[in-house]
């Protein structure tokens, strides 16, 4: 019983989200079940927030050292959801007032340390140790070339190689034709095992739902 | 640009160098910045699913259902419906009562199931088909000898590239083991290509930050000067 | 000393990643922006719409990417009011609708547009792509109030407007999902509006397989798909000026990677 | 009678906001039950279907199906036998997207597999999730690994944990997790954005073995450049099936390549039509393969 429920009302919800696709008549239901998700996913909210009081309450109570971060955590996480669900989240609410000093900020922040990040992992992995790796480096060191006005212009004083347009050759050759070839490949050779995936979800052969069993 | 607007341009510097700091290593201001960051975000965003989906989504159609049914006499089965999905979303939080957690087995294979079935026919249109569909080319162009050449290299790529991801079938041979180390070489370039192109954007991210600091920050230091006198 | 050189401190790579964004921007270097054919495309499909046409204009991004979405925005905006195009902005990112609010305050004072007869701002919307397929259905059902809440059938500027129909183009300015994949498989593939859109430079390369296949007009790929858009449009923005930040940080890098591969061609023949 | 019940009130669940609707929607514009322009979708929906579902029956008649080695699959036991080693835990991240994502469902299978190892090994799994939903399926998958394992005792429901929806508050935390456990391997497996290289590089800095597996194309160039192993694409789908060896399981692999020996074929064969008949495209595109 604890068992069969959830295979079934697995298997129902995933027909009647693949009957609602073909059938005119029935794409309704297709927007409702997806409010519905959207709904439970907000009560699971609760869910989450308790995790994160368990696991910062538990640090704080034992005193763990550093507990004073999880005592700000849990201070951000308070103020900032009291003030929306009471205040409202229009602009002009101190609501909106911690999105643009406190929340927008850091994740630009955090988001702008890819300028660094990503410099370290060119350093470390473009070098021409197999042919693959070798591959890699070419593509990436043409296209950064072609990027930027400067490359252009270094592209320019090259024997031979200048009476062909840097630009043409990274927007529509690698880009166009070997970046599209490679992302077409991966997203075909991924759907089948998207499908092929849900239909074992389908079949109840894979339950995740159930714990992975 | 009131002492309001000052104050949180402050702390909005403050945070960001806090974030940079963890460039050079970890330290208390990135923590205090760190757990601030996991604390509102999660806050600012349970709160505006509330404003945005459960208040207007349940609350919203449950007023209106029960608004038609008691004052107009009208049983909206449609709004009360929705009725259900609040149901499902109680039976998920039931979990942390082991008696009867297993009851949220259910609204998770509500929403797996849901995604399962979804993700068959979108995927099946929106990339099987279309993609399909855009490899379809003429591969004998004497006219236009680029884009014949562009159109075999794309198909050669796409097919080499698809054989790489064969499963049941060693990877030996000339025409498997081939196909598939060409497929490979096309995926390294691509990744590659996707690599450099995407450095560009990393940086700009960068400038966005000093930007901040040029023209946000910088011009309060102007306003906090004047008013107290210094100019 | 190679060894120190290969594994050289990530930390001294930062140091000078920061140091070449942060010198242009104080001393800008002006280099030119060679427009590329995605980017064209967009500005010539704008060229050909008659005036007084609609154009929507969907704000996906937030503020953590307004730097590479906004002057996108802001230069197709410009376009469409130099041509006297009228334009609905809504937003499918909940940050969307002060973004778009900003992008409206700028041009609509440049161009001499008035709020609710030349351009509206109809604010967020939950749902992704349910709200695309709802905005083919009805767009007075999906939005029936603008971003301040006052009844759309108020302005002039949505006066007729049912779907998509009623568009003859959509621009999608996104920074992630939802945004202009879910514009192309659902406003341009079920409902057939031609799409346009500006994406952020890391998802560019996703979006080619789109523009390969015709399913969009054009395509602006971060700060230098808006900075080409500005040299169109005759000026220097943001994405211009950035541009040479960018320009030298890219140098640095690619002087990286081949400093890289020298010290490790030195260490194998060793 | 309680069954019975039961299965009535699901079935009331689907019936009745079907009544309603039929009712509210009279006016409905379309009214068919079936859009034919979708008919090239069912029927590749059906083929795939069908060679799927055929491999599966077949593998449970006891042939043993080749399947070849995926390197980063291969890698995860060495992973968590080094962490263990070193006395060092585990971390797993099943990437940034909900339940009803596949690629999430298929790194939660994942999941049990490594939960499994860890329980064996008797080493430290940490899985902070940026999803309420996915935390409380991964803590399903985690405590019935380590039941299977036989070690339920040691299973720790709060190292599976939330930490926030937000997608760079989500990758501070993690790396504040990273720089301070120093888990010794990690894994990436699900859906990335853009936070994909700022995790792949911290946990680079703090010396981590590092597995990823997404089918996100955008992020395959950083894993691939930043981690020791990346599964590319489908092979995160194959995984399940790889990691178990169950006869089913791997019937559907077999049946995933007679789907992309359809495709390939699909493919080839209008591309000759098409280059021989180049009136045929327009036909073909808009009919045979109308998505």
């Amino acid at each position: 019983m604890k068992r069969e429920i959830p295979l079934f009302v697995c298997v129902v919800s995933a027909l009647a989200m693949i009957i609602a696709y073909y059938s005119p008549k029935l794409d309704w239901m297709d927007d409702m079940l997806q409010k519905w998700f959207l709904i439970i996913a907000v009560f699971a909210f609760i869910l989450g927030a308790i995790s994160i009081i368990l696991v910062n309450g538990n640090r704080i109570s034992k005193q763990v050292p550093g507990w004073g971060y999880n005592v700000v955590l849990l201070i951000g996480l308070f103020v900032t959801l009291g003030l929306g669900i009471f205040g409202g989240i229009d602009p002009k609410t101190p609501f909106f007032y911690i999105f643009t000093y406190i929340f927008t900020p850091l994740s630009a922040t955090m988001f702008s340390l890819l300028a660094f990040f990503i410099a370290s992992a060119a350093f470390r992995a473009f070098k021409a140790k197999t042919w693959e790796a070798t591959l890699l480096l070419i593509a990436a060191f043409i296209v950064m070339l072609g990027r930027v006005p400067l490359g252009e212009l270094m592209w320019s004083w090259l024997p031979v190689l200048k009476h062909y347009s840097l630009n043409n050759l990274v927007e529509n050759w690698i880009m166009g034709c070997f970046n599209t070839a490679g992302q077409r490949a991966i997203l075909l050779g991924a759907s089948v095992g998207l499908i092929s995936i849900s239909l074992k979800i389908l079949l109840g052969i894979e339950r995740p739902y159930m714990g992975g069993e | 640009m009131g002492i309001g607007y000052i104050i949180g341009i402050w702390l909005a510097g403050f945070l960001t160098i806090a974030i940079f700091t963890f460039l050079y290593k970890d330290n208390p201001v990135y923590k205090f910045a760190e757990h601030l960051y996991v604390g509102v975000s999660a806050g600012y965003i349970m709160a505006i699913d509330y404003n945005n989906i459960l208040k207007p989504n349940l609350f919203g159609n449950i007023a209106i259902a029960y608004d038609s049914t008691v004052n107009k006499g009208v049983f909206d089965l449609a709004a009360w419906s929705y009725l259900f999905a609040g149901v499902l979303g109680v039976m998920l939080i039931l979990r942390v009562i082991p008696k009867v957690s297993w009851v949220s087995r259910w609204p998770l294979a509500f929403m797996v199931g849901l995604g399962a079935g979804l993700n068959i026919p979108v995927t099946m249109d929106a990339t099987i088909l279309a993609q399909l569909n855009s490899t379809l080319c003429s591969v004998w162009l004497p006219n236009d000898p680029g884009t014949m050449v562009f159109n075999i290299l794309l198909l050669i790529g796409v097919c080499t590239g698809l054989i790489y991801f064969y499963f049941s079938i060693e990877h030996k041979g000339i025409f498997i083991g081939g196909a598939s180390r060409v497929g490979i070489a096309v995926l390294m370039i691509s990744f590659g290509a996707a690599f450099g192109y995407t450095v560009m954007a990393r940086i700009s991210l960068l400038v966005g930050r000093f930007l901040f600091f040029r023209d946000e920050w910088w011009p309060t230091l102007d306003i906090i000067m004047k008013s107290i006198g210094i100019s | 000393m190679l060894e120190k050189l290969a594994n050289l401190d990530r930390r001294i790579i930062f140091l000078f990643v920061g140091l070449a964004v942060l010198i242009p921007i104080i001393f800008p270097l002006g280099l030119p922006n060679a427009v590329s054919q995605p980017v064209q495309n967009i500005y010539d499909f704008v060229e050909t719409i008659p005036e007084g046409s609609l154009v929507f204009i969907s704000f996906d991004y937030g503020p953590s990417t307004k730097i590479e979405c906004e002057p996108m925005a802001l230069a197709v905006t410009k376009q469409l009011f130099r041509r006297n195009i009228k334009v609905v902005g809504w937003a499918l990112w909940p940050e969307g609708a002060s973004m778009a609010r900003n992008v409206f305050d700028v041009t609509g004072k440049e161009y001499n547009k008035k709020y609710g007869v030349d351009y509206i701002n109809l604010g967020y919307k939950a749902g992704g792509s349910i709200t695309i397929k709802e905005i083919g259905e009805d767009i007075r059902s999906t939005f029936p109030q603008d971003v301040d809440n006052i009844s759309i059938d108020k302005y002039s500027v949505m006066d007729g407007v049912k779907n998509y129909k009623n568009f003859k183009l959509g621009v999608s300015v996104s920074a992630g999902v939802p945004g202009l994949r879910e514009y192309i498989v659902v406003a341009n593939s079920i409902f057939g509006v031609p799409i346009a859109g500006g994406c952020t430079a890391v998802s560019a390369p996703e979006m080619y397989p789109y523009l390969n296949s015709k399913q969009m007009v054009g395509l602006m790929g971060g700060l230098k798909g808006a900075a080409e858009y500005e040299t169109l449009m005759n000026y220097v923005g943001d994405a211009s000026k950035g541009m040479d930040a960018q320009s030298i940080a890219h140098l640095l890098i690619v002087l990286f990677v081949i400093m890289s591969n020298i010290i490790f061609f030195m260490q194998k023949k060793k | 009678m309680l069954n019975r019940l039961l299965v009535l009130i699901i079935f009331a669940f689907w019936a009745m906001p079907a009544w309603a609707q039929e009712a509210a929607e009279e006016t409905a514009k379309d009214v068919r039950w079936f859009n034919p322009d979708r008919l090239p979708n069912v029927i590749g929906v059906l083929l795939i279907g069908f060679f799927v579902f055929w491999y599966i029956i077949h593998a449970q008649s006891g042939k043993k199906l080749f399947i070849r080695r995926i390197a980063g699959l291969n890698a995860i036991d060495e992973a968590v036998g080094r962490a263990t080693e070193m006395g060092k835990s585990v971390m797993y991240i099943t990437g940034l997207a909900d339940v009803d994502d596949i690629q999430t469902l298929a790194s939660l299978s994942i999941l049990g597999h490594v939960a499994k190892k860890t329980a064996e090994y008797e080493s430290n799994l940490l899985v902070p999730c940026c999803r309420s939903v996915v935390m409380t399926t991964a803590q399903e998958v985690c405590k019935e690994a380590y039941l299977r394992a036989g070690r339920p005792e040691n299973f720790k429901r709060e190292n599976v944990r939330y930490l926030t929806d937000d997608q760079f508050g989500f990758v501070a935390g993690v790396d504040g997790i990273m720089v301070r456990e120093k888990p010794a391997a990690n894994f990436y497996m699900g859906t990335f954005y853009a936070e994909s290289l700022i995790l792949a590089e911290t946990g680079n800095a703090t010396g981590a073995i590092q597995i990823a597996g997404t089918a996100s194309s955008s992020q395959l160039p950083f894993f691939v450049a930043a981690c020791d192993y990346t599964l590319i694409g489908e092979e995160l789908y194959a995984a399940s099936a790889y990691l178990s060896g169950e006869p089913k399981q791997v019937g559907s692999l077999k049946g995933q390549d007679v789907g992309k020996a359809l495709i390939l074929a699909a493919i080839i064969i209008s591309t000759i039509i098409i280059t021989f008949f180049p009136q045929t495209h327009e036909f073909i595109k808009n009919t045979i393969f109308k998505s």
